[in-house]
């Protein structure tokens, strides 16, 4: 039996004492207090013991709570809006209106595709210039809507192909980056699984960042940190833990501003978990950015990133 | 260490280093001995092929503003090596090295010059510099210069010769380019023109951030302008790369560019594109 | 007067008008007898080929919002055949023959009205009324709907079958064009939402005005969407046209709209995009 | 000798009197005015004689003062900018930085070409969807730095190609009107030639528009005109008169706010002049506008547009 499985046998047996304290009147709790001060141990253990390589497999895993079925999930309603309105559409990065407990917001997401079929035509999350242009096209309805934006991150990052570099994927990526900067209304952004380089910073010049505990956020992937600086990517897994990219350390190094926790074998065992995670996490941190006047909000959010890495980090 | 193509137009990437100085330098691209003082009068642009050499981001800055103008500005203090980072070197080494060799704090060099009279901020990146990558230093210089163009009111000039973003810093170079935009932006608002002239390599996080949104944008001719490199291209869609390929002139019929200049022209067009953007003191 | 496309997936257009009204009516494309009522039950969709019919504008009313709330706006006075055109025929007379023919007095139809209880300003062209072309008639409906739903606070929905700008008022139709993006512009500015709904034809000046700049579009299943007319476009560059050229689905791939949508599920599809785009009353 | 040659002779005459009269200090100035008042007749005579059908066929002279030639004789300098930043360049819309009188401006013009091959190049001044992406994109970059915006308009209309359609011309179209309606600065437009349809209102929708006396604005080519409307391109002419496309009638319908006279045979035979009468009116122009405060300029804008046509016309 492994942690994980153990951990499953704990939470059991402390629901069964609940549940028997309730029904019949008796009062449990000292054995109840025991049994969830093992299964905190147990679940810290758990995912304190996960190497940042491990936590990279996490956050690639397929059947990851992410793309459409989560948003659908986590919104009362989703209307998709598709096209950048000059070239085309892309699967690859989706976004549209969307009601959260019965607020407006606008909402951006990567899709990675469940199936080999959907992956196939995802490209596996990584999205094309249309994408990104259909991304700032997206932000700027919801600038003029006064739409708070919420954007839902796991991409491996931008496609890198021939059609994507002429038409100017570089410039959409930009783009995107300052058409979030100013933004006339709360900004979000939820790092769901792989948070890959300069497609997932697109989507992340966000008043705040938020991580699931297992995803990762990283300039380069490790394996492409370890084919360039080890000229080899069997140090993956070394690159790995040198690119501090897992939420603790990005948190620490001010890169994100919390950290959501995950079910103990990872968001993948416990999507509906998760949902509720992230919706509470987004409902809360929405809820203090609205209460402030666009010209803080704008102020903090410049703040915010000019003295990223400025002022300190995990040294 | 000039550049190449090779026969499919495509660049070759040929290691930087400084050699010691001897008179005589061999272009890799089509092998004819030069004499240094010569190259070097001619821009580092070989005078019989036409390759173009790097330049060191103090060469750039020479050959761009008037003798004697260019004042540097205060390199800011900010934490090396945050993530303790190390790999076959570790990456305090490798920045111990790096200014050793090129004679510079960081991968960009920014101060207060003239072109042709006319007042700039300008930033220029140095390929040598750890492929003129991006990482907080990098990123704080450049918003310290743009910051200090919204002070004077002077036109922000940036330089790009750049990989993309500083690997041994994680995720805090990836934030650059969210921290640059910022600064960008803030010029923006004050309506202080900044134009971006893009050199061999513009490429990566620079590109995807700073690099793709001046109000003007001049490619030099031996440019090589995208988001990502050809071989990470080839290998992940194992598409074929058209003739010309992430070219200036790729560039410019993609709509990427206003212009793509000879280096011997750079220092006339930017004081031409200067002289449109600034009113008549 | 159904739409067809001919075997090369292109539009052909066939002539408009109401004839008495007969109990059973001719599919044109696929040449089927239909009992009228059946037809209309079906919202003018052929039971047997799918063919889209012209609806008319009040029709399309009917077709979207709940039963008995639409309320026309009053209609705005402006200046008849400004520039005293004729033709064949004078100006003046098609725009009497229009008016019988259709019952309306300009080629769009505007006023309040809920969508499954959502109250919105709905603006409705009508193909029928020469060719759904927009004149100073047609803008000044147009922006007063939209200054409607601005002084209301209630989205605007505009439902597009043009052929583009009315000939026969000349540049002051072209002039609409600018006229509607100020009253749009408008509604940007206090931030309420606009839904375009594009059907046959959404095409020329309308198309390239208030057409395509709503903050959400939905295409019609039978729609043509485009700015200049295929055979315009044969006869001045001498292409041939990719199959399915301007139709709802290639305006999808390429970027242009948001959805495309059977005529029978339109209403729901608006409602559902007026659902997230107005707060909970 | 025809009227044009007439017209020239006798202003030879009056030249050559003017010349005797400053070298030998003879006052000649009754016999100058009597040949001024007839030069003044006969250009009238010849300017009112032009059918509408006359002028659209002068206003499509590809000699016609226009384009590059015309832009760098205007400006002190002209620097291009070139690209939509997403699909391509357009060589038959262009624009860029400029100095005029010192002043910085921004400039959107259509390029028609001269030679055979200029024209074939520049679709003969119809520009496609890369043009007005790109002149949208040029005025965002004159937004930002709060540089007036100057349009110099000559085109037959957008062009009509696969292309075009399929990256969204309309929608380009649409953008420019929406675009230069939010300028923060003054715009201003000049029909140079031809002002043909979407094409060229994409770039007229300025806070005052100006035309050469020979130039037209249409909604429709009047031969576009005849084949809809009479089913035969050969009522063109009939159509020319029945559009009120010419500067006067155009003046008269509110669509444009002044006409500037051109050289007796029309612009062509005076570059320099056409060049001297446009910059004149330019200044002017501008400098009026730019003395209004941003509220006033947008509200009055807002006004110039919002009853085009509504309050009456050539009744
Ligand atoms: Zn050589
Ligand atoms: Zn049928």
């Amino acid at each position: 039996m492994n942690e994980a499985e153990r951990l499953k046998v704990l939470e059991e047996k402390a629901a069964e004492l609940r549940r028997l304290a309730e029904e019949n009147g008796l009062d449990l709790s000292a054995e109840i207090a025991v049994l969830e001060q093992k299964i905190a141990e147990l679940r810290r253990a758990i995912q304190e013991g996960l190497s940042p390589w491990g936590r990279v497999q996490l956050a690639r895993r397929p059947d990851r709570p992410s793309g459409l079925p989560f948003v659908q999930a986590l919104c009362d309603s989703f209307y998709e809006l598709r096209g950048d309105r000059i070239v085309g559409d892309d699967p690859a990065l989706r976004g549209g209106f969307a009601k959260l407990k019965g607020k407006r917001i606008a909402i951006l997401f990567h899709q990675r595709g469940a199936t080999p079929e959907e992956q196939r035509q995802a490209r596996f999350g990584m999205a094309s210039a249309q994408g990104y242009w259909k991304a700032r096209r997206i932000m700027k309805v919801a600038a003029r809507l006064r739409l708070p934006l919420l954007t839902l991150i796991n991409t491996p990052g931008a496609y890198p192909g021939v059609q994507a570099e002429a038409h100017n994927i570089a410039g959409a990526i930009a783009a995107c980056i300052w058409q979030m900067l100013q933004h006339p209304a709360p900004t979000l952004a939820v790092i769901l699984g792989e948070g890959g380089s300069g497609g997932a910073v697109a989507l992340a010049a966000a008043d705040r960042v938020l991580i699931l505990e297992n995803a990762t956020y990283s300039v380069i992937s490790p394996e492409g940190a370890a084919s360039i600086l080890w000229k080899d990517a069997k140090f993956a897994e070394k690159a790995a833990e040198n690119l501090k990219l897992t939420a603790q350390e990005l948190l620490a190094l001010g890169a994100v501003d919390e950290v959501i926790p995950e079910a103990p074998g990872g968001a993948h065992t416990d999507f509906q978990g998760t949902v509720e995670a992230v919706r509470g996490a987004v409902l809360r941190h929405l809820s203090e950015l609205s209460a402030l006047p666009l010209d803080e909000l704008l102020r903090l959010r410049y703040k915010r990133y000019r003295h990223v890495g400025s002022a300190g980090g995990a040294d | 260490m000039p550049i190449r193509r090779d026969k499919r137009d495509r660049y070759v990437e040929i290691e930087v280093s400084t050699p010691p100085e001897p008179l005589w330098v061999r272009c890799e691209s089509c092998g004819e001995l030069i004499f240094r003082q010569k190259l070097q009068e001619n821009q580092y642009v070989c005078p019989r092929c036409g390759a173009y050499f790097f330049l060191s981001a103090q060469d750039r800055v020479a050959s761009l503003v008037d003798g004697g103008s260019f004042v540097e500005l205060p390199p800011p203090q900010v934490v090396e090596d945050p993530l303790g980072f190390s790999d076959q070197v570790s990456y305090k080494e490798r920045l111990g090295r790096a200014r050793a060799e090129t004679g510079l704090s960081e991968a960009v060099l920014a101060g207060t010059a003239n072109v042709q009279g006319i007042p700039v901020v300008l930033a220029v990146m140095d390929f040598r510099f750890i492929g003129g990558s991006m990482g907080v230093g990098v990123g704080e210089i450049l918003c310290q210069a743009m910051e200090h163009a919204l002070q004077e009111g002077k036109p922000f000039v940036l330089v790009v010769s750049s990989g993309g973003a500083r690997v041994q810093e994680g995720v805090l170079s990836l934030l650059q380019m969210v921290k640059v935009v910022a600064a960008r932006e803030a010029l923006a608002r004050a309506g202080i023109p900044y134009i971006a002239i893009l050199t061999y390599p513009s490429t990566g996080g620079v590109l995807a951030s700073i690099g793709s949104i001046a109000d003007l944008t001049i490619a030099e001719e031996g440019a090589l302008i995208g988001f990502a490199g050809p071989r990470v291209i080839e290998q992940t869609t194992g598409e074929r790369l058209p003739p010309g390929f992430q070219t200036a002139k790729f560039a410019l019929e993609h709509g990427m560019v206003d212009a793509v200049v000879p280096r011997a022209k750079l220092r006339e067009e930017l004081a031409r594109a200067l002289s449109v953007l600034v009113d008549e003191r």
